[in-house]
């Protein structure tokens, strides 16, 4: 019962706030959307102590069929087994908060807010269908949704182009994925013919070397399965080539950010991996890539967000480039290292996103970091949350990330082989964490006010309501490391986990991560450190230095500023090209050569009617004349064909 | 054979011309005569489709065959009869039909002003045409049905449409029946060889390979036209932008069914080894209408023309779907033809809305509605959702299954038919940007008007059904799962006595035999 | 040519001479810019090839259809140039001319 | 030997004769030439020995249909230096299918023969001492009797066309009517004129009658006018058409 | 000699000169009374033409059979119903005389003996009678220039033509030894032995009725002399005539030349398919709706034609309810064309139809229907004749002919639709004068009869079927 109220209180909320929002009233629909998420989050949060720790066995909630066809079937069902719960918990939890968070954060805006709260309802719904989903469809119903969520709430303040531009291009990139992942759903399909999680997993064993003709040769189902669901999670989960929406999306409102990055969306690739480890651990082939993938992003975000000034793209980037780290782990097979760290990201990323939220807030919705400086004492809370959330997201002892980033840096080093790709990007990416977070801080919060005096008039601390959040946030990215690192990667995970994640017989990544040369455990809060150092050193020390190094490696500096030209290259490969198509196939395809075949015709035979309008002349000496003609090819037919 | 007792398709079918005569019986002056035609038209099309949801009650859906059949000799001595009946393909799009002439007539209700009691004949001979299709159990009564349709919907479009309306009712008139004088002569030839025009029996009469290649063709050119296939798809942009709100909502919601249809009904059952042999033409000519139309549709500055080019781009999912000639593939099709019926129904009513009270399907002219008119962007969001396929709406459901079948054909058409799934994304999504969203800048806007309760009772029966068909798709699937999966089989099995039936003189007769 | 029948030449003689009344005739009617009237001659020697045809036939057959053929056709002949006079009398009355050249008020 | 000296001649006259009618100049020699081709094919029938048609040839033809024929000539006065002469401007084509037609009517009448089928089947085969005439009338009267009736219906359609095309109520016409006759006075038609005394009747012009036209000769100018006038349009309600459209 | 065989003709002709005494001996004006009779006369032959016995009299020239007396029932009724227009038509037009019935009467003779003819000379002579009528007919209206001039067009063509068969027949009867239908096709029996001349023969006659029905390229006269001639004889051109001269053709080309049908049948194909292009083409052109019928004409022959070059008897059954439906819809499309009079004008301009569905909007219903219908679509009559046409054409595997023959109809459709649209899409023009209840009335019943043809096609089709069999039997 809790594990569907869980689930649907959400959507409860976002049709009441939705539909009768302007009839209720603004205020009303906010007490009721954050109601049904206390509520949620409740049972949310009970059912993953139940499944989690008090080993309650798998449940499952059949709510009926979906879509039936022949051999084909799907139903609407809830699963609950320890991945689901782990997810429903943090989801409920963080959005909660969010949800409480945005009661502040949104208390001035222009628009209505019901619409905000139902999206944010919707949004958690979504996410809620898509980790609780019994098979793939009803998962990709999730997917989807926290897409058109997303688009939503991306595009909140549609009255801004930037914005409605952001929310498409979210919801295009995010389709360019997801049509492979419903390939991917499809092919899960023919291979074991079914899309339930049940039958699919029971059948792994009897489908191992089945093959698939694609691309002129045969591969091994498993191998394509797993590449086209591993594209559609790059495409939810922003991985390098994918990527671009992600930082686009900032246009929406912060609390938005959050969500987004922190509880939902963005971590459903990881979670599809998770789900998906029967498969996906047979598929050698495809885990390779989406190790190359992993460690690329985490460098590539790294690197970007070291040069970004907009405070919020700057974490936005951090998020990439830790899904990066998530999918690494993920490509070693050690799921539950990516589960691990998307769980303790979820706190500080949404700490991270709502303390940045708070400055902004303070700073009258300034977002361009060379625009701040010098509030920490104004706004000392903020200042705390966010030393707090970066310190996590360094990795440093003992706050979450430590555990989590190290256990996958572990892993991968541990993994080998290409494992070693994704150790050392993800190492030097650990060092780019530390350094782009703290520039993060000292910009923001040290140093001289570059603000305009009429905006540092307003600096001021947040309301409790916003604060409050962050606070707990903040409590979580301290000890979720140390309280649930036994169970998810220790050696408790067996009885955790149970069948929720599924590692081969021959994976022996998690065990080997204990017999490890020292310094692998040592290197990234070293690297971090330096990390660290190296920022206090830029922007606290030598301000000039950044401006100096920018120079002097001016291509690589523009080159990361931009962010390796990503949106220009696809606009030039893409878009443009993609409107002018559109425009030449429309102007020239329809309109002058397909249209032109039956007005062409059209023409003819109107010429035709003209000419024989000229046969006709009324005189009737061609009359004759014609009959005559007539009868004489009749008539020389007539002796030729005898 | 009929579980009703009572001739109820006959009574489904004619009954809209018994309304004709009655609005045609109304005198006095022209106000009196308009208003009274519009009730008359709403009523009788709200008894219909009263009548039709008995059809729903009553339909079995175990049973693969057709039902509710009546059979009354026509000209018995040269095998055609009148014999109506319909089964699990079928049924639905009897409800379709029925469903949405009252919305057209409610659309209607105020915007048509000129020639109203014409207008509501139009629709109602229409009805009576577009059910008459569906039901229809033999060849003669199929196509008089299928053609018969131009007449009303050529006055539809050339009376009541926009500036250029005579072009687009001319172009649509001509190409259509171009296709359908071609499936004339195939209907001829069948009627020769099998010696009747029971669809029924046609269903299980072999022709000769090279006869069915030539069969094939002609059923192509006809109903790839209505559906409409690329590249013969031009003159439906045209035509839509033209036809008044009503005409383009039928003509959306169910005359490019009727093509469609046919496929299912005709080129696939009844030529198995020429559809299996033109199934990757088939699969090309759709795969390009997927992509290419799409991409036009974003090339697009009229509303209705896009909408108009992403129904094409719709229908290609339509066509990969019957081809497949499997369970998931002909389901989905089916699916994805009352869904896209629904929904792009709904789109076309959505730009009325905005035509009605502007005079312009120039999306240029808009912009920013989204502060004036909320009601009307939530329902327009809804339908734009259902369009590109999001989950939860009917759009998904078919185009999925589509997905499922086309992958079990081949991996390139099961990606490239679901383009779709990306390019409506960005035509939709860019269409709903320029309207709703963004600021009011023009001033006619700023005073625009929300939906009026009449346009919602047009909407909401359509919203609840988008939803219905998306979240409870099989109380829809499974009222053709049974003659799909017969139909299927019976394909496997005609294609497995390929062999046999070559060796098997063909059905020939002597001239003159078909008469005695 | 042998002479058959009741004829004293070749009946290809015969036939020979009516072709070419024929086709004189038909040049009348297609080759004249003239008089309507002359068109009307032209019939009358298209149907005296026919009359010579036929009696030709009906002497080398040794049957008389031929020539009571020939007799109706002769009837009708008159006839026809009855009517035809009239109609030309009665266009040119409307008309004020009876030139072929003339008779294009309709064409297209 | 004669016969068919007398075949050739007949025939060429006839084909020169028909040649003439083709192409003469002025119509009434036109219709001269007519004649003389009847004749000459009058001749021709009597070689073929069918007496009767030669008769009723020169007889109704020549004697009605031909005279007919110069009549209408001789009644429509065209003037004739206007006629244009000489031939179509395509000619050349024009004699090329002409030939083209007269040598298929050639290789095709070239190979006459009668099949064996038809042999016996003559249908009214010529009686051996029965006289040309009496054998036809012995088949029209019987055998063809339908056809004869049939031919009468023809004529009568002609005679009933005929009137209906050109007789008309001519108002034109100066009929004597009768009763304006006998109700004439004295003083509508005489003219008391006082003679003065050595005045010359020329001078004073006592002997011109009193001119009073019947009204209706006068109103009718116009009509005939309109009748014969060069303008084409016919009058009154008849005249309803468009004027013609030049496309 | 079993003279009970012509009853009809004979009580027609008599009935004939009887209401010519009453039209010539009555003082006042005597057409009304004329065109009653007449029409009485119509109904009296076309019972008696039903009712007589069948067989073969008149030394073999005249036959009595289904097909005949289909033939002759169609052609009685497409003259009634031209009568019935001319009624008011004539008197409006003031070319009122009572001359007019008895000469389409004399016309109806004519065709039903043609209808009838087993034998050359019949045929000749029927049509000659035929013929004649229509001439002057043409030239009724004989104070307007352009009616002299159709009749003036027509007689010369058509003399030309006659001449042409008389050739032809003349030929026949040489190279046969006959003239007698029975003979002929015992003569011709052999395929490989007939001569050429017979051959020959056989085009020129095949010439001479092609120009009857205006057939490619023998249809010149046919769009001059529609417009020109009044328009209730354009319409009794477009119907009658051609059902007599078909007729005709049908029964001449299988029954004494049915053992040719390999020599002949080409020829039929190319006269058809030069018909239905030439007419559907030319067609759109025309900017006089009454020129445009002609092509329509043309072009229908064309289509009927298929029906004969197919040769079997389902061809001919088609042929025959082709022309049946085919006489209907074009006496509804001509009923509304004699509509058309402004302030007493006549008018005959597509463009004149402007609107028409905003003033009459019953008028233009039926005009349309008309059209439709003409172009072949569905439910209505024009749909069914086409159906049995490219059945036959299909079961003779005539593709090409098929194929031609409904994309013909697509283009055809295009002029067809451009009356509709002119009537129901373009802004009104003048209101046309009141319409006469004889009209009216002919409108109504070729509009009921083109509408629900499909709810009781068995009647004309068995009846054709019968007609066909009758034929080939």
């Amino acid at each position: 019962m809790i594990y569907a109220v869980a689930v649907f209180a959400p959507l409860l909320g976002a049709i009441v706030s939705g539909l009768l929002g302007r009839s209720i009233g603004d205020r009303a629909a906010e007490a009721v959307s954050i109601l049904v998420m206390v509520v949620a989050a409740i049972c949310g949060v009970t059912s993953f102590i139940w499944i989690g720790f008090l080993h309650e066995p798998d449940g499952t909630v059949d709510i009926g069929s979906w879509v039936v066809s022949g051999s084909f079937r799907t139903s609407w069902t809830l699963r609950y087994d320890t991945l689901s719960a782990v997810m429903v918990g943090m989801v409920t939890f963080v959005s909660t908060l969010i949800h409480i968070y945005s009661v502040g954060y949104m208390e001035h805006d222009a628009f209505p807010r019901y619409r905000f709260f139902a999206y944010l309802n919707l949004f958690t719904f979504a996410m809620l269908m898509l980790v609780t989903s019994d098979n793939l469809l009803q998962l990709f119903f999730g997917w989807e949704g926290v897409g058109l969520a997303s688009y939503l709430l991306i595009g909140y303040w549609y009255d801004r182009p930037s914005a409605n531009a952001a929310a498409i291009k979210a919801m295009m990139v995010n389709r360019v994925a997801d049509l492979p992942f419903a390939v991917g759903i499809a092919l899960v399909f023919l291979t074991f013919g079914s899309i339930e999680f049940p039958i699919v997993f029971a059948g792994i064993q009897q489908h191992m070397n089945d093959m698939y003709h694609v691309l002129g040769s045969d591969w091994r189902a498993y191998e394509v399965i797993g590449f086209l669901l591993f594209i559609g999670a790059m495409g939810k989960s922003a991985q390098i080539f994918l990527h671009t929406w992600l930082p686009d999306a900032m246009e929406g409102p912060t609390p938005v950010s959050a969500l987004i990055h922190a509880a939902t969306m963005v971590t459903a690739g990881v979670f599809l991996m998770a789900r998906m480890s029967p498969i996906m651990s047979y598929a050698p082939g495809a885990l390779t890539f989406v190790t190359i993938i992993g460690g690329t992003t985490s460098l590539f975000a790294a690197t970007i967000g070291c040069t970004q000034f907009d405070i919020k793209k700057v974490i936005a980037y951090s998020t990439c480039s830790q899904l990066g780290y998530m999918f690494t782990a993920a490509g070693v097979a050690v799921y539950q290292a990516s589960i691990f760290h998307l769980f303790c990201h979820a706190f500080f990323k949404a700490l991270l996103f709502l303390g940045a939220g708070a400055v902004i807030h303070a700073v009258s919705g300034e977002q361009d970091m060379r625009k701040m400086g010098g509030l920490w004492k104004k706004i000392p809370i903020t200042y705390t949350v966010m030393w707090v959330g970066s310190l996590a997201l360094a990795g440093i002892f003992p706050f979450a990330g430590y555990y989590s980033k190290d256990a996958i840096l572990e892993a991968a080093y541990s993994a080998g082989g290409v494992g070693y790709y994704g150790f050392w990007c993800g190492l030097i990416a650990a060092g780019l964490t530390a350094f782009y977070s703290w520039r993060v801080i000292i910009m923001t919060f040290h140093g001289p006010s570059r603000m305009d005096h009429h905006v540092e008039e307003h600096v001021h601390e947040s309301p409790w309501v916003m604060m409050g959040p962050c606070i707990v946030l903040a409590i979580g990215a301290l000890i979720a490391g140390f309280t649930l690192r036994h169970e998810f990667i220790g050696e408790g995970w067996p009885e955790f986990w149970r069948d929720s994640i599924v590692i081969t017989a021959s994976n022996h990544v998690l065990a080997n991560m204990e017999e490890l040369p020292g310094w692998v455990g040592i290197a990234p809060t070293l690297v971090g450190l330096l990390g660290i150092a190296t920022a206090y050193t830029f922007y606290m020390f030598v301000p000039s230095l950044p401006g100096r190094m920018a120079s002097m490696f001016r291509p690589i500096y523009l080159l990361f500023y931009n962010k390796w030209y990503f949106d220009e290259i696809y606009d030039a490969l893409f878009v443009r090209p993609g409107f002018w198509i559109a425009r030449t196939f429309w102007q020239v395809g329809d309109v002058t050569l397909i249209n032109g075949v039956p007005d062409g015709m059209a023409a003819l035979t109107a010429d035709g009617a003209r000419g024989i309008s000229k046969v006709q002349t009324g005189s009737l000496a061609v009359y004759a004349f014609v009959m005559l003609i007539g009868v004489v090819v009749l008539v020389a037919l007539y002796l030729l064909i005898r | 054979m009929n579980q009703v007792g009572f001739p109820l398709l006959s009574l489904i079918t004619w009954l809209p011309l018994v309304g004709c005569v009655v609005i045609l019986s109304v005198r006095g002056d022209e106000e009196t005569v308009a208003s009274n035609a519009r009730w008359t038209a709403l009523w009788t099309s709200l008894i219909v489709f009263a009548l039709s949801l008995l059809l729903w009650a009553k339909f079995d859906t175990n049973e693969p065959g057709f039902q509710f059949v009546e059979n009354i000799p026509w000209l018995p001595e040269y095998g055609v009869g009148y014999k109506l009946g319909v089964d699990g393909i079928s049924v639905l799009f009897v409800l379709l039909s029925t469903l949405l002439t009252p919305i057209c007539i409610l659309s209607a209700w105020e915007v048509i002003r000129t020639g109203v009691r014409e207008f509501m004949i139009a629709f109602l001979i229409l009805e009576t045409m577009m059910v008459g299709m569906f039901c229809a159990l033999d060849f003669v009564i199929f196509y008089m049905f299928f053609e018969g349709v131009l007449i009303p919907m050529y006055l539809i479009i050339g009376v009541w449409g926009g500036p250029n309306r005579v072009y687009s009712a001319v172009k649509f008139f001509l190409y259509t029946l171009t296709g359908s004088v071609l499936m004339l002569l195939a209907l001829l030839a069948m009627w020769f060889q099998a010696g009747t025009t029971d669809i029924t029996v046609l269903l299980h009469t072999q022709f000769a390979p090279a006869l069915q290649t030539w069969l094939f063709l002609a059923f192509l050119a006809s109903f790839a036209v209505k559906v409409p296939m690329w590249p013969v798809h031009t003159w439906l942009p045209d035509a839509h932008v033209e036809a008044p709100t009503a005409g383009s909502v039928i003509l959306a919601g169910v005359l490019l069914k009727m093509g469609a249809y046919g496929f299912l009904r005709f080129s696939v059952p009844m030529l198995p080894q020429a559809s299996a042999m033109f199934a990757p033409l088939m699969f090309s000519l759709s795969v390009v209408a997927v992509i290419y139309t799409a991409l036009v549709a974003l090339a697009q500055t009229d509303m209705k023309k896009l909408i108009a080019y992403s129904s094409v781009s719709h229908m290609g999912v339509v066509t990969i779907g019957i081809f497949t000639i499997n369970m998931q593939g002909v389901s989905g099709a089916i699916f994805q033809m009352l869904s896209h019926g629904i929904v792009s129904a709904a789109l076309f009513l959505i730009v009325g809305v905005l035509y009605d009270r502007l005079h312009t399907h120039e999306i240029d002219r808009f912009g920013g509605l989204a502060d004036r008119m909320p009601r009307y962007a939530l329902f327009f969001m809804l339908f734009s959702m259902a369009s590109i396929g999001l989950p939860g709406t009917s759009g998904f459901v078919g185009e999925f299954l589509v997905i499922v079948g086309s992958l079990q054909v081949n991996f390139w058409l099961a990606l490239l038919g679901g383009m779709g799934m990306i390019l409506g994304v960005a035509y939709t999504l860019y269409l709903y940007r320029r309207i709703i969203f963004g600021r009011i800048t023009r001033d006619d806007l700023k005073n625009i008007l929300d939906l009026s309760p009449r346009e919602i009772a047009v909407f909401v029966p359509l919203i609840a059904l988008t939803l219905w068909m998306g979240v409870v798709p099989s109380s829809f699937t499974s009222f053709w799962d049974a003659s799909v999966g017969a139909m299927v089989e019976q394909h496997t099995a005609a294609l497995a006595s390929e062999v046999k039936v070559a060796k098997v003189a063909p059905n020939e007769m002597p001239a003159g035999e078909v008469m005695r | 040519m042998l002479a058959v029948g009741g004829l004293p030449v070749g009946l290809g003689h015969y036939l020979t001479v009516a072709a070419i009344l024929l086709v004189l005739g038909v040049f009348g009617i297609f080759l004249n810019r003239k008089n309507v009237i002359i068109i009307l001659m032209s019939i009358e020697l298209i149907l005296l090839s026919v009359n010579l045809n036929l009696v030709a036939f009906s002497a080398a057959l040794g049957d008389l259809v031929g020539q009571v053929f020939a007799m109706f056709v002769l009837t009708v002949a008159a006839a026809e140039a009855a009517i035809g006079l009239a109609v030309v009398v009665v266009y040119f009355r409307n008309r004020g001319s009876i030139q072929v050249e003339d008779v294009n008020l309709m064409k297209g | 030997m004669i016969a068919t000296i007398a075949f050739y001649v007949f025939a060429v006259v006839l084909l020169v004769a028909a040649a003439m009618v083709v192409s003469s100049r002025n119509p009434v020699h036109s219709v001269l030439f007519l004649i003389l081709a009847f004749f000459n094919a009058a001749g021709l029938f009597l070689i073929a020995g069918a007496e009767f048609l030669a008769m009723i040839l020169m007889i109704v033809y020549v004697g009605a249909v031909a005279v007919l024929f110069l009549f209408v000539v001789m009644m429509l006065d065209v003037n004739f230096a206007e006629l244009r002469s000489g031939f179509q401007r395509y000619l050349p084509i024009g004699a090329t299918i002409g030939a083209v037609l007269f040598i298929e009517l050639v290789l095709v009448v070239g190979g006459w023969s009668i099949g064996p089928l038809s042999e016996g089947a003559r249908f009214a085969p010529t009686p051996a001492n029965v006289h040309n005439t009496a054998a036809l009338g012995r088949l029209i009267y019987t055998d063809y009797v339908f056809l004869f009736q049939a031919a009468g219906l023809v004529l009568l359609v002609a005679m009933i066309g005929a009137i209906v095309l050109t007789l008309r109520e001519r108002k034109s016409s100066r009929h004597q009517i009768i009763r304006l006759q006998n109700s004439r006075t004295v003083a509508e038609t005489l003219e008391m004129v006082p003679v003065s005394l050595g005045a010359n009747i020329n001078t004073l012009g006592i002997y011109r009658p009193k001119v009073t036209e019947p009204e209706e000769v006068l109103a009718d100018e116009s009509d005939s006018e309109a009748l014969l006038g060069h303008h084409g349009g016919g009058s009154g309600g008849a005249g309803a058409h468009h004027a013609p459209e030049v496309r | 000699m079993n003279w009970a065989l012509a009853i009809p003709e004979i009580v027609l002709s008599v009935c004939g000169m009887g209401i010519l005494i009453v039209g010539v001996l009555r003082r006042q004006d005597s057409t009304f009374l004329c065109s009653m009779l007449t029409l009485g006369a119509f109904l009296l032959a076309a019972i008696l033409s039903v009712s007589t016995v069948q067989g073969i009299g008149y030394h073999g020239q005249f036959v009595i059979d289904p097909f005949s007396g289909f033939v002759k029932l169609l052609i009685i009724a497409g003259a009634a119903l031209c009568l019935i227009l001319a009624l008011d038509y004539n008197r409006k037009q003031r070319i009122s005389r009572f001359e007019f019935p008895v000469l389409m009467l004399f016309s109806v003779v004519g065709m039903m003996v043609m209808a009838s003819a087993s034998n050359l000379m019949t045929l000749y002579l029927g049509l000659e009678l035929q013929s004649l009528a229509l001439y002057v007919l043409a030239a009724f209206a004989r104070d307007d220039v352009r009616s002299s001039e159709a009749g003036l067009k027509y007689f010369v063509l058509s003399a030309l033509a006659t001449g042409l068969l008389l050739y032809g027949i003349s030929l026949v009867y040489g190279f046969a030894g006959t003239m007698d239908f029975a003979q002929i096709a015992r003569a011709a029996s052999d395929p490989v032995h007939v001569s050429p001349g017979l051959v020959v023969g056989i085009v020129f006659v095949l010439v001479g009725l092609a120009f009857k029905i205006s057939a490619v390229p023998f249809h010149m006269w046919t769009p001059d002399v529609y417009e020109g001639a009044p328009t209730p004889v354009t319409l009794f051109f477009g119907t009658s005539p051609k059902v007599a001269a078909i007729a005709v053709m049908v029964r001449v080309m299988v029954h004494p030349f049915g053992h040719l049908t390999d020599q002949w049948h080409t020829l039929i194909v190319i006269v058809s398919i030069a018909s239905m292009i030439w007419g559907a083409v030319a067609a759109i052109g025309q900017a006089n709706i009454k020129r445009m019928m002609a092509f329509s004409a043309i072009g229908h022959m064309g289509y009927a034609l298929i029906g004969l070059a197919a040769g079997t008897a389902v061809g001919i059954r088609g042929l025959l309810v082709y022309m049946v439906i085919y006489v209907f819809m074009t006496a509804g499309a001509f009923a509304c064309i004699t509509a058309m009079r402004r302030n007493g004008r006549s008018v005959e301009m597509i463009s004149d139809l402007n609107g028409l569905a905003r003033n009459d909007p019953a008028l233009a219903g039926a005009m349309a229907v008309a059209m439709f219908s003409l172009a072949g679509i569905p439910i209505l009559s024009g749909f069914f004749a086409k159906l049995y046409i490219f059945l036959a054409a299909v079961q003779a595997g005539m593709w090409t002919l098929a194929i031609i023959g409904v994309l013909t109809s697509v283009v055809g459709a295009f002029y067809y639709l451009r009356v509709i649209k002119v009537m129901y899409f373009d802004a009104p023009a003048e209101q046309f004068d009141a319409r006469s209840p004889s009209l009216t009335f002919v409108a109504a019943v070729t509009t009921l009869f083109t509408t629900f043809f499909f709810l009781f096609p068995a009647p004309v089709v068995g009846a054709a079927q019968a007609a066909a069999q009758a034929l080939f039997g």
